[in-house]
């Protein structure tokens, strides 16, 4: 059967020139960085150099970079670190409607222990207003969390004015890029962020590997205690083979971002345009331009359900989703579509399209030829399709 | 994720559509998702002759929709009132835990459909 | 130059077919294990199968596995998990003084944090009294951690007698077997735990994956919020390749421990009684026989130091360790040596060489073959050596 | 971790052993890790004409030993006590930031050596 992948901001697979520089750490040079010996020193460089790839990629220091198991433990590094750091000067957060759950569950959390939460709304388009962060700014703020780019929309967001506004207050900012890394540019100084979620297996990279940049001089608290692996930031015996395969994946990254977007730009167009010029009833999620990541396409179309879309597709070889993937298996239409003020109906059937490195004019050429079909066939059986 | 059955059941759904001039019709939303499911009977005496379904749900939904109106045809009301969701699920070789309240749907509006042609059958008596 | 890697208690190479089973996972059978599709569908059952196998090895259900990051994130989620699922019930918590940093760092956090603390001393053995234990329980003791072999001296603990003590008071009992899995039977209902931590690089698995066995009934509060996977134990995009990595080292450790502990124990004793023979004034840390691990052998060799001893093997190929690898970055002796009631200068000189599948006979000929040397050399520049 | 002039002075350490009847000798023991290193000088007129150590301690500790005696040898007295930890371990081409303070071991022992010898030699004068 055919197999069309279009679920990119999901996961994505590792490129195989990163697979291959894993592979030699997993059997060959298998030390572990705090060992003296040679087998030690050789996972120990390579580490290091793991760390200046991820740095330069979003013009950091390497000592500025931590890492994690992921973007979700980064996100709660960032946000629950920076809470017990700052407990005693404040009690004060504020986030978006439109984060991602390791962020909007983490602030949650906080919120249930004794900290209060503004959740800043956006507008139609899935895009936060700086004017309503500003709005919100109290005495006793001690940390702003927002995403750089939404995973389900595609929303770039106005970091660089957030990130002057917050250190105008001497706030603490963190921006979670897990979704904009390697498609548009991601530079700590020009986003003015003090700490920022980066994510390995969104960019062609090993699952299970992530990482905090925390600015110099910014302080926080660590999640997990032990060995004072990653400068006592992050305990436990590293994940050497992942993290050499993150930093490989930073570095292509870099080398492919501007011909990946151009070409990704193309597609998604082609898609979107496609979608709408063939279907009716259907509408955009999401800015349209500069505005939205080169990959993602969103829309809702109207008296068919998410599920029976994807299912239907995915008989056809097509993988899509329908929200995020981690909210997927969830009963509720997503929180993004619903804080963009889509109605409950209208949000259960929307479809995400993601496109990566690999995808082709003739994939997107095939997907326009079938869901057409899927479309019609599941409003013949919609009670809610009586036209 | 799904039994085979259930892909079955939603890739070729039996009796899609509606029945004009039907006896008794059912209409409910799942309280859990906002999904709908419209039911519609013919009834002889007290036989299910005919029955069709329309959904607006996940695959569970459209599959144990389906799958109802397979169970029910030829029964008596009496019988068809008898089936609960747990048996339509059973039916389809089970569904995954995270999906029994889809099989709600189907038993609901059948239910209902057959509570809509009672009320319509004792009024015209 | 010849290579002799004794260093298996700091990490293992990864298990070629262990690594080729997770090679697919990276480039071709890369999904989300969220995701509905295809691709999500077959991560998800790779996924399940790991979790079995690594519930067979450990005599538990699947359900009661929960993926972490490693051994360290797995020992934090169990004790932090647990003082915050009862701190309304009691503040006191058990361990001994021979744990591992991930245990004794975070039982140390808890306690700058309103917790009570008693830390069990150890005989000259470097194992754990019961009777202690049993005079220490309080009516307000929550949790009692305690480790199934010693990292560093190889000694195994009575850990099913403390399980029979701690259900008998109704105390929930968490066990770290990250050294013992795959060396010696390791089964929670004989051991009598609620929570055992297990980590996958110390048996031939990869780097970066560990997981939490949690009883049925046992409440623990989550340690990283998002997305809610892992039954919301643990939220974070699944590191599938890893963990199906994970699954597949169980599989093989319990086709081959019996054989590997065989194994391991004649070149255990061909090591440790070598030693003995050939150089003065050494003496043997831990117990012999039954009570220590088949791949552990531990010396003090007077006069000399534990770094120039690594340094001076590490020129000649060979990997050893002095104290755990994650201490022998820092300066104190290993706590363990000192818990055992060793002195500083005796510590400091104290030399871990630990075995695994692959060494071979010739390799520890060459390793006494070579110590002798290295002793004398450094002996003759030892202001403590004025025989 | 350690540049290649520190495993040289490692491997094939400089002056190693003992000066029967030095004219001065210092022993310390490092505060922050307990290894411990002493030296023997023979000093002819102000200048040191020989020197020796032995050395309890980690790689670093046996390559700044090392590197410290062939830094005096030749020196005068004064000379030598303006010798500096920071100097030698920029003489070895840096020390890894954790290994820093083994520098000291070198250069307190050699102060101390120098001491001795002054103490000595005021009390015979
Ligand atoms: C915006 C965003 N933040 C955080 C995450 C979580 O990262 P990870 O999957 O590495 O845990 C994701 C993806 O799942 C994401 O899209
Ligand atoms: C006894 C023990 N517990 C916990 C750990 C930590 O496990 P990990 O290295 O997977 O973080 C180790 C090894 O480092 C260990 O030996
Ligand atoms: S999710 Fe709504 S019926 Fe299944
Ligand atoms: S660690 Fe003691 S002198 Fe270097």
């Amino acid at each position: 059967m055919r197999r069309v992948y279009l679920d990119h901001s999901a996961t994505t697979p590792v490129d195989p020139e990163v697979a291959s520089v894993m592979m030699t750490y997993y059997t060959e040079k298998y030390g572990n960085p705090s060992s003296v010996h040679g087998f030690g020193r050789e996972a120990k460089q390579a580490l290091e150099q793991a760390r200046t790839q991820v740095a330069e990629l979003i013009g950091a220091n390497p000592k500025e970079i931590t890492f994690t198991s992921g973007g979700t433990e980064a996100d709660n590094l960032a946000i629950l670190g920076t809470a017990e750091a700052l407990r005693t000067k404040g009690k004060h957060i504020i986030t978006s409607c439109i984060e991602h759950h390791a962020v909007l569950e983490t602030c949650e959390h906080l919120e249930k222990n004794g900290f209060d939460l503004t959740v800043i709304p956006v507008d139609e388009e899935g895009v936060i207003s700086v004017d309503a962060v500003q709005k919100a700014i109290r005495p006793d703020t001690i940390l702003i969390t927002v995403m750089h780019a939404n995973n389900e929309v595609g929303s770039i967001q106005p970091i660089a004015e957030i990130g002057k506004l917050a250190k105008e207050h001497g706030i603490v900012f963190h921006v979670d890029a897990v979704q904009s890394l390697g498609k548009i540019p991601v530079n700590v100084d020009e986003l003015n962020v003090d700490l920022l979620t980066v994510s390995s297996h969104k960019i062609y990279g090993p699952k299970g590997v992530g990482a905090l940049y925390v600015r110099k001089g910014v302080r926080i608290v660590p999640l997990v205690h032990g060995g004072g692996q990653e400068r006592k930031r992050r305990s436990g015996t590293e994940n050497t083979p992942g993290i050499i395969g993150f930093g490989k994946a930073c570095e292509l990254a870099g080398q492919r971002m501007a011909e990946d977007a151009q070409k990704q730009i193309k597609l998604r167009d082609k898609l979107m345009n496609g979608i709408l010029d063939r279907i009716e009833f259907v509408k955009v999620n999401g800015p349209l331009g500069e505005k939205r990541l080169p990959n993602n396409v969103n829309v809702s179309i109207r008296y068919v359900e998410g599920e029976s879309l994807l299912l239907s597709l995915d008989m056809l070889g097509i993988a899509a989703s329908s929200g995020s993937a981690c909210t997927s298996g969830s009963l509720d239409p997503s929180h993004v579509l619903l804080g963009m003020g889509l109605i409950h109906e209208i949000a259960h059937g929307s479809l995400r399209f993601s496109l990566g490195r690999q995808n082709t004019e003739e994939e997107i050429d095939y997907v326009l030829e079938q869901l057409p079909k899927i479309v019609e066939r599941l409003r013949m059986m919609s009670p809610l399709y009586d036209q | 994720m799904y039994t085979e059955k259930v892909m079955d059941h939603f890739t070729n759904p039996r009796n899609v559509g509606e029945l004009e001039n039907a006896d008794g019709v059912g209409e409910v939303g799942n309280a859990k998702c906002g999904d709908i499911m419209r039911i519609y009977l013919d009834i002889e005496g007290d036989i299910i002759k005919d029955v069709k379904f329309k959904t607006f749900g996940c695959g569970a939904a459209v599959a144990t929709s389906s799958m109802v109106t397979e169970m029910v045809k030829g029964k008596t009301i009496d019988e068809a009132m008898e089936i609960s969701n747990k048996a339509v699920a059973e039916a389809l070789g089970g569904l995954p835990e995270s999906k029994m309240h889809c099989s709600n749907l189907a038993a609901d509006a059948l239910h209902k459909a057959i509570e809509n042609y009672r009320d319509n059958h004792q009024k015209k008596e």
